[in-house]
């Protein structure tokens, strides 16, 4: 056996740096929070290379363990570790874009007086995310799993005086807490017929199931469920409405959080628990299926928008969405695939979108912006790479992950075309509001006045007040360009399927689509390759032609289908009707009927009434006391003639 | 006459040196800071020596342990007969855990009679450990009632503006409830010629009790309504938040964390010891109230305009996953229920104290009059949202071992239990954060709240015990269950008899 | 000779005149007096059983029972000049002052 | 007839020494009223108070010392009429011990109230040689005399407030109801004579165990119930305690409330369990459900603290009631020592109860409404505090007289199956807590507006109180010694008498000629 690979210093190293600069930041400098940070998210980046460095070395799957956790009865769970080739991509992914958001985020907030704050938060994200991937069962997932929900309320509501921020944050985590339920009932259900949460345990017992072809069973209830709270954490319809408000949090944190990594914790989670979805084809079914709508419903949404994050946020929703269709075909290995590539390319679309917010001084809006290419070069190569690749344009990254999926689905039958079809018109939505997004930001000139201080007093992001937009630092932009070289290069390790082999052993070969891979020939894969790249294009020219070349025409369609457009506008209005339908019921509800009504008038005046009925009672009784000794004598001589009168009864009837 | 090793005197040290500290504190010249510093001393010895009994304590059995019975009153036969077992255990720990933080807490904020107060705060924890380590019925009561009165009077007279109606409302109700089980109790005696409650509950288990069933029905909700008033169970809450918002802060810690668990810990203990079959007999009615309790009691929390309101709903809710956990009838279920205990009174205990702190400030409980706090007072903010969170039960902090147990258990038991159940962790995440966000975040909207001044020593000295312990036991929790875990089986196996009875009809 | 039944049928009779009394009777000497009255039927029985059972207790039993009376006679009579001192009145309808 | 027995006739008719040493506890307290009645107009007007006082108390004292010497020769006196057996001992004990706290208690009392009469202590011993006396004597008629010496004393006592319109209605009522009641109890002597030929409760219990009981003995019973029951303020009979109570002088209250209550109560023992009362139950039963209630729920809107008391004692009354319900043999020896203990504990808490109402009382019983106590715990923490104890045991919380009496009396009426009986008794004191927790929420929980002005404890007084907590709490936490002596009565006064051949020489003796 070889040595341990001590896991566990992974996610601890970022709790210590979180632990020392939570408590100690508040007075230390900050280049003493940097370097505490940036030593213990770096050292935990290193170990990872470490480990992947040792991983051919190691029997997989590797397990480690540290401590018990709990234990009642039969039931245990541990501290303890797994580890194999889905864990190592997700821990490279993890820890590798972790750290460089780590650097960038130096740059961004150095002006913020919560400076210590931010990065001891941070830390405690990547100790929960590391838990999440590394816990080598269901319950150490789901410790991981609330924890960045925690650290994402935290970060959102960084600028906490911010009520947006605030109620933001408390969105996020409410609504995936209603995934979490799900996820717990889950484990209830795994605990109940696997007797174990410990990934070997459940997954070893789960092998003898037959797919649950016929009904539902409860591997599809498990299924469900898990799917559930995937759905929230990966904001999927229903649920996906908190990412977009989370946008309200500092941008390396939508970077980090909402984009590279927590959101793609539900991705991972189901496929991980591939074997349990695959042998329920509903389960399956319902995730394709949420995963096709969210995709191409977001991307609808990202269309309208101004503001440049809330665009990338409904284009991770959608993204996301890819993968969820990716998992609900099967192909397990293809979303993980497009988890990866998406690290790569949206975290660099988020970094640069912060750069240009911080080089105009916390602006948001693209309308205020334009011709930005000039003055932040850098920056604009950057995610102008980052654009290419979520177009799914050759060869960049996006591109070989996304057609993978769409060819997943496509091969694997009657409904994957319907997938595929959905899919493909989503990438002609994306590479289209995508390029909106650049052509709006970086050509033409700028529209944007000069920054005004307070303006962005209220973004808690006091800029260094020039009217100028100016480029980023180094330490901000050196880790766009290593991102902007994944985002480019990152996709190649796909080809000829070697990423899927790689994943084999965690996913086997044998995955539903395959069969019907073989049967579409290569031919087939070669031509929508072609289709896709081509709508990639078509979806770039539409998006010059209506911002570049003819400016006054968006103005026009958006008149001309009107209601449609205010309705994209307003993100179809989900929000407000969710808040109508549950929000205000269960408030008004349990204030008018619950607590003033049950609580108040039934329970506690019958309470009330009872004590006050028996002071009444009382009232009465003691009137029996008129104060008038001949009618004492009468009470006396009666109960006296009633006592007699009952003796000679007894008497008598002795 | 025999030394006595320490272990068979520790309970008993344990249980009455508090009082022994009340009356030299009659003793005591009324100068308050001596007085103070000296309850201080006396809370913290107890703990230490309390500390004996987890030390010590012989994880892997079941049984009582530490135990002493001696007789005390010939006829009717009444024995001073104590011990603790893994349950009571560590109730007695809890207590002597609080009354220290509760001293602490109460350091400043009460000027008024404070010998009064302390002297009062020491004899109910007597009281309160004494409910845990009888064994004798009798005795049992005698702790029971015993609670009542410095309760009342901590209320009543420490209490603010509606003090005296929570008080009497408090005391009268529990009252009322307990007389049913004094009855019981009663009952029992005459028809067992015990209050043993080991002979009681072997010869009830043995059947060796003349009209037992025909009055087990009875007996079974004489002690039932007794329990459910002071946990309190749905319909028979509503002395609770009244009796909270008007409690001195070091009432309320003690009411929350340690006064309510007498009624859970009379279940587990008496309802379920001795009356097994009615416990299995009406355990869905009882499961469907707890159940009413969680998401009641959450959702009523969640629009409370009073923060010390919203703290005592949400431990009605709380209780709700205790009693849940308990009529599961399954080793997780009880387990979780006893960890429910232990979270609950160590995290809403913290609670209690940072609202009070508030209190100690702006004389007020109203949300309203708060906002943006997290400027000004950072560290109680932080502190407030640590213990905030093991209250809502995150991970790796201790409210969620518990509920997590409870949860499983009541699935095992009936799946629907569980996912209503489970539901819970969803509205605890919403009135929490709701109300967290309405006192902290947000500009500071009353310009007094400007100039609040931050948690001061003493106050940090109580709270931060309590959020420490909130982590410990959410990472370790092994430490406590391992001696929950043989207590519980052993509290289980009537109903595997029962269970085994029932399938043999 | 007279049988018992007689005499403690009148016993009787005088016993329920003095309740009847102390009842109907506002003054509250004549209300006094009824209880003599109610005194006098018992030592009427008294005497009557003492001859049935040929037993002297029973008469000497009225004599103690007379000097009793007696004795409660003068104190009763002086709480009632107590009474009639400070509410000049002896209607013991009027005597209501503690009541409720 | 053989000479020893002729010497055993003479023997019993003429009274021995020993017959004086076993009412040696009366004597010695009639010595000491006589003693105080003749020092009264030669001691000076000014402090004839104290002096007379500390007499009377000496002479509670010695009535005790008496009491135990008495104790040390038990058995039969005065042809029959007395038996010194634990039963009347111990009522002697709690008896006697009543009056001394009382006494201590009145000193302050007399002189605030400015009441100068020295007879008043004469009075109260009296008083307790009647209550005594009641509960030694084992003859009917001689009960009658005893009773009688207690009530017209405790008439006169009553309106010693001689100026105050209240005290002496109070003492009208109390006389014209009492001798009212008394003559039911007369009657009932009567015909019990009438029916068993004889007043001695041995010979009647003799002759009713021998044969089945005529209908004349249940008529008589239930007079003799009435009689007693109006002494104890059994509802529906207790109509005239809360006038007398609100009126009578405070420190009486706490006399007649406990001395004559609990001799009434020894008296009612004998009579019920000694001549097993046929036919009982039920009325007892009813009796006792009605009083707890009645107490209770009437209390609850009291203001007057002292009519307060009053409707707690018939309260009282009821919970002790419920001892006598059990008929069965085997479970009424539970029912007698507990009805003993409640008795002594009753005393114990309400004696000290009264001593603090008439110290706070002030100058013409001032202050004796619930809002003359707000605040009470900040003008005198002492006052206040050992008022609390008081309370408590009367609520009945453990570690107190009042838990341990309210525990033993249910517990024994659940051994005798009176289950509803005991639920009615529980959830009555439950309910009853709440007027008494009223008055402690008036001492602690509220602000006085204007705090009633509060005298120092003067140093009887303090003895008194001091005395009481003591008991009090003595019941509370180690009942043990006092309820074994209790059920040793118990057992005593359920043995069935022996046929003493004196009863019979005493027939012969009285014979008439034919």
């Amino acid at each position: 056996m070889t040595s341990s690979l001590n896991l566990w210093l992974i996610p601890v190293l970022p709790l210590a740096g979180a632990a020392i600069n939570g408590f100690l930041g508040k007075k230390s400098s900050r280049t003493a929070v940097t370097t505490i940070q940036l030593a213990f998210s770096g050292a935990s980046f290193a170990w990872a290379l470490y480990v992947a460095a040792r991983f051919s070395s190691v029997a997989l799957p590797y397990q480690e363990y540290l401590a018990h956790w709990i234990r009642s009865g039969p039931f245990t769970a541990d501290f303890a570790f797994y580890l194999d080739q889905l864990t190592l991509i997700m821990l490279l992914v993890v820890t590798g874009v972790g750290f460089l958001i780590h650097i960038y985020a130096i740059g961004y907030m150095w002006e913020e007086e919560g400076f210590y704050r931010f990065f001891a938060y941070l830390n405690l994200f990547m100790f929960f995310m590391l838990m999440l991937i590394l816990s080598n069962s269901y319950l150490g997932m789901f410790i991981g799993w609330e924890g960045v929900g925690l650290a994402s309320y935290l970060l959102i509501g960084f600028w906490f005086t911010k009520d947006s921020a605030a109620s933001a944050g408390k969105k996020a985590f409410i609504v995936t807490r209603i995934g979490d339920c799900g996820f717990l009932i889950a484990l209830f259900l795994l605990i109940q017929h696997f007797g174990s949460l410990n990934f070997t345990q459940v997954f070893d017992r789960v092998h003898p199931y037959a797919a649950e072809t016929g009904g539902a069973g409860f591997l599809t209830a498990i299924a469900l469920l898990l799917m559930l709270g995937a759905c929230g954490k990966s904001a999927q319809i229903p649920l996906y409405v908190w990412l977009p408000d989370a946008m309200e949090g500092p941008t390396p944190v939508s970077a980090l959080i909402h984009a590279a990594t927590m959101v793609t914790a539900g991705v991972y989670m189901v496929s991980r628990s591939h074997l349990i979805f695959e042998r329920s084809p509903m389960a399956l079914t319902v995730v394709a299926v949420i995963g096709t709508l969210t995709a191409f419903f977001a991307s609808t949404i990202g269309i309208a928008q101004t503001d440049i994050k809330k665009v990338l946020a409904y284009s991770t929703v959608s993204q996301l969405g890819y993968m969820f269709m990716a998992c609900g075909v099967g192909a397990f290995s293809a979303g993980i695939f497009h988890l990866m590539t998406h690290a790569f390319f949206k975290g660099l679309l988020f970094l640069a979108a912060g750069s240009v917010i911080h080089g105009i001084g916390g602006e948001q809006d693209m309308r205020k912006m334009g011709g930005l290419r000039s003055y932040i070069p850098v920056t604009f190569g950057t995610m102008g790479i980052a654009t290419l690749a979520i177009s799914g344009i050759p060869p960049f990254a996006g591109f070989w992950s996304k057609d993978e999926i769409l060819w997943k689905a496509f091969s694997s039958g009657p409904a994957g075309r319907v997938y595929w079809l959905i899919g493909l018109i989503t990438a002609f939505i994306t590479s289209f509001y995508m390029f909106r997004l650049i052509f709006m930001t970086f050509f033409s000139d700028y529209r944007g006045g000069h920054v005004d201080e307070d303006g962005q007093g209220s973004h808690g992001h006091d800029a260094h007040g020039h009217g100028e937009p100016h480029e980023s630092p180094m330490v901000m932009l050196v880790p766009l360009m290593i991102l902007a070289f994944l985002a480019t290069v990152g996709g190649l390790v796909g080809i000829g399927d070697r990423f899927e082999h790689f994943l084999a052993p965690v996913f086997g070969s044998g995955e539903v689509a395959a069969a019907a891979g073989e049967a579409a020939s290569r031919g087939t894969e070669f031509l929508l390759m072609g289709i896709s790249i081509t709508v990639a294009i078509l979806g770039l020219v539409l998006a010059y032609v209506l911002y570049i070349s003819k400016p006054y025409l968006p103005q026009k369609i958006a008149d001309g289908l009107n209601g449609f457009y205010t309705a994209v506008l307003n993100k179809y209005y989900v929000d407000e009707i969710y808040a109508r339908l549950f929000v205000k019921p269960l408030v008004e509800g349990s204030t008018r009927i619950l607590w003033h009504g049950v609580d108040q008038k039934v329970i506690d005046n019958t309470v009330n009434d009872a004590a006050d009925g028996a002071r009444k009672v009382s009232d009465e009784v003691r009137h029996m006391q008129s104060g008038n000794l001949r009618s004492y004598a009468s009470w006396i001589a009666a109960a006296s003639a009633v006592m007699i009168a009952y003796m000679i009864w007894v008497g008598v009837g002795r | 006459m025999n030394t006595p090793s320490l272990d068979s005197m520790i309970v008993t040290l344990v249980t009455f040196a508090p009082l022994a500290g009340a009356l030299l504190l009659v003793l005591l010249p009324r100068r308050d800071r001596d007085i103070r510093i000296f309850s201080l001393v006396v809370s913290l010895l107890t703990f230490v020596l309390s500390l004996h009994l987890a030390v010590y304590f012989h994880r892997t059995q079941g049984g009582f342990q530490y135990e002493i019975n001696k007789a005390w009153i010939s006829s009717p036969n009444i024995r001073y007969h104590i011990g603790v077992d893994g349950i009571s255990l560590w109730l007695v720990i809890l207590t002597t855990f609080l009354t220290p933080l509760c001293v602490l807490i109460s350091w400043k904020s009460v000027h008024d009679r404070v010998k009064e107060f302390f002297i009062i705060l020491l004899i109910l924890e007597t009281a309160l450990i004494g409910v845990f380590i009888s064994l004798d019925l009798f005795l049992f009561y005698f702790f029971w009632e015993a609670t009542l009165i410095p309760m009342a009077l901590l209320i009543g007279i420490f209490g603010h503006e509606r003090k005296v109606y929570a008080a009497v409302k408090f005391f009268v109700y529990t009252m009322i409830a307990s007389a049913f089980m004094l009855a019981a109790i009663l009952w029992l005696y005459a028809h067992t010629g015990s209050f043993d409650f080991v002979i009681i509950r072997d010869r009830v288990l043995s059947g060796g009790v003349p009209g037992f069933p025909a009055a087990a029905q009875w007996l079974f909700l004489g002690f039932f309504i007794a329990f459910a008033v002071k946990v309190p169970v749905f319909p028979f809450h509503t002395w609770l938040p009244d009796a909270h918002v008007e409690a001195p802060t070091a009432g309320s810690v003690l009411l929350a964390g340690v006064l309510l668990k007498m009624g859970t810990y009379g279940m587990l203990r008496f309802n379920l010891g001795l009356f097994p079959e009615q416990a299995r007999r009406n355990a869905w009615w009882i499961v469907i109230l707890a159940l009413i309790g969680i998401i009641y009691g959450a959702l009523v929390a969640m629009v409370q305009p009073n923060l010390k309101k919203l703290v005592a709903y949400s431990s009605i809710s709380h209780l709700g996953f205790v009693v849940l956990g308990i009529f599961s009838f399954t080793q997780s279920g009880l387990n979780g229920a006893m960890f429910v205990m232990l979270a609950h009174g160590v995290s809403t205990g913290g609670l209690f104290m940072l609202t009070g702190i508030l209190h100690e400030r702006r004389h007020t409980y109203e949300i309203s009059e708060f906002g943006g706090l997290a400027g000004p007072m950072p560290i109680y903010a932080a502190s407030f949202l640590f213990v905030l969170l093991a209250s809502a039960g995150l991970p790796l902090l201790n409210g969620f071992i518990g509920e997590f147990l409870v949860m499983n258990g009541a699935f095992e038991d009936r799946a629907v239990y569980g996912v209503f159940a489970a539901t819970g962790v969803i509205w605890s995440a919403c009135y929490l954060l709701w109300m967290y966000q309405r006192v902290f975040y947000g500009k500071v909207t009353h310009s007094v709240n400007n100039s609040i001044g931050d948690m001061d020593g003493f106050e940090r000295a109580a709270v931060w015990p309590c959020a420490a312990a909130t982590l410990v036991m959410g990472v370790a929790p092994i430490l406590w269950l391992g001696a929950i875990d043989p207590a519980v089986r052993a509290a289980l196996t009537p109903f595997t008899q029962v269970v085994s009875k029932v399938v043999g009809q | 000779m007279v049988p018992l039944s007689y005499y403690l049928v009148l016993g009787g009779f005088l016993f329920a005149c003095g309740v009847a009394g102390f009842l109907i009777k506002r003054n509250i000497i004549t209300i006094f007096m009824s209880i003599e009255l109610m005194l006098n039927g018992v030592n009427l029985s008294f005497v009557a059983f003492a001859a049935h059972w040929h037993a002297l207790a029973g008469q000497v039993f009225v004599f103690f029972v007379m000097v009793v009376a007696a004795a409660e006679s003068a104190v009763g009579l002086a709480i009632i000049i107590a009474v009639y001192r400070t509410r000049e009145t002896l209607n013991v309808d009027q005597i209501n002052l503690l009541k409720l | 007839m053989t000479m020893p027995a002729a010497f055993l006739q003479i023997s019993q008719v003429i009274p021995q020494g020993v017959d004086y040493v076993r009412i040696l506890p009366e004597l010695v307290l009639s010595g000491f009223g006589i003693l105080v009645m003749v020092l009264e107009p030669l001691v000076d007007e000014r402090n004839s108070q104290k002096a007379l006082g500390w007499i009377a108390f000496v002479g509670t004292l010695a009535g005790l010392g008496s009491t135990w010497y008495m104790s040390l020769s038990p058995g039969l006196a005065f042809s029959n009429m007395v038996r010194v057996d634990t039963f009347s001992v111990f009522f002697h004990f709690v008896i006697i011990a009543v009056a001394a706290g009382v006494i201590l208690s009145s000193f302050e009392y007399m002189e605030v109230q400015r009441i100068r009469a020295g007879e008043y202590y004469a009075l109260i011993l009296f008083g307790v040689v009647g209550a005594a006396l009641m509960s030694s004597a084992i003859e009917l008629v001689l009960i009658f005399i005893a009773l009688e010496i207690s009530s017209i004393s405790s008439y006169i006592l009553a309106g010693f407030r001689r100026n105050q319109a209240t005290s002496s209605e109070a003492s009208l009522k109390y006389f014209l109801l009492g001798s009212f009641a008394t003559a039911f109890f007369l009657y009932g002597v009567a015909l019990m004579f009438g029916a068993t030929g004889s007043t001695n409760i041995d010979a009647i219990s003799r002759t009713l165990a021998a044969a089945p009981a005529p209908l004349l003995v249940y008529v008589a019973m239930v007079l003799l119930l009435i009689g007693l029951g109006f002494k104890v303020a059994a509802a529906p009979l207790h109509v005239w305690t809360p006038d007398v109570y609100e009126g009578s002088p405070a420190p009486v209250v706490g006399f007649m409330s406990t001395a004559p209550k609990a001799a009434a109560f020894a008296v009612l023992l004998r009579v019920v369990f000694s001549i097993n009362a046929p036919g009982r139950f039920w009325l007892i039963w009813v009796a006792a459900a009605l009083s707890m209630t009645l107490g209770n729920v009437s209390a609850l809107v009291q203001n007057n603290v002292k009519r307060l008391l009053a409707y707690s004692s018939i309260a009282h009354a009821g919970y002790q009631l419920m001892a006598f319900a059990m008929i069965s043999r085997e479970t009424s020896a539970d029912g007698i020592s507990s009805a003993m203990f409640y008795a002594a504990s009753y005393a114990a808490m309400n004696v000290g109860a009264f001593a603090v109402v008439s110290h706070f009382a002030n100058a013409g019983e001032r202050y004796v409404t619930l809002e003359d106590y707000e605040g009470l715990g900040r003008t005198s923490p002492i006052l206040a505090a050992t008022l609390t104890i008081f309370l408590l045991s009367l609520i009945g919380i453990p570690m107190t007289g009042g838990f341990f009496a309210k525990f033993y009396v249910f517990g024994a009426a659940l051994k005798a199956n009176l289950v509803w009986l005991t639920v009615i008794g529980v959830v009555n004191s439950a309910i009853g807590s709440y007027y008494y927790l009223r008055i402690i929420v008036m001492m602690y929980m509220r602000e006085a507006r204007k705090p009633a002005p509060v005298t120092p404890i003067p140093a009887a007084l303090g003895l008194a109180l001091a005395l009481s907590v003591v008991a009090t709490l003595y019941l509370g936490i180690l009942p043990n010694r006092v309820l074994q002596y209790a059920q040793k009565s118990a057992q005593e006064l359920l043995a069935p008498p022996s046929e003493t051949p004196a009863s019979a020489a005493v027939q012969a003796q009285t014979a008439l000629p034919q």
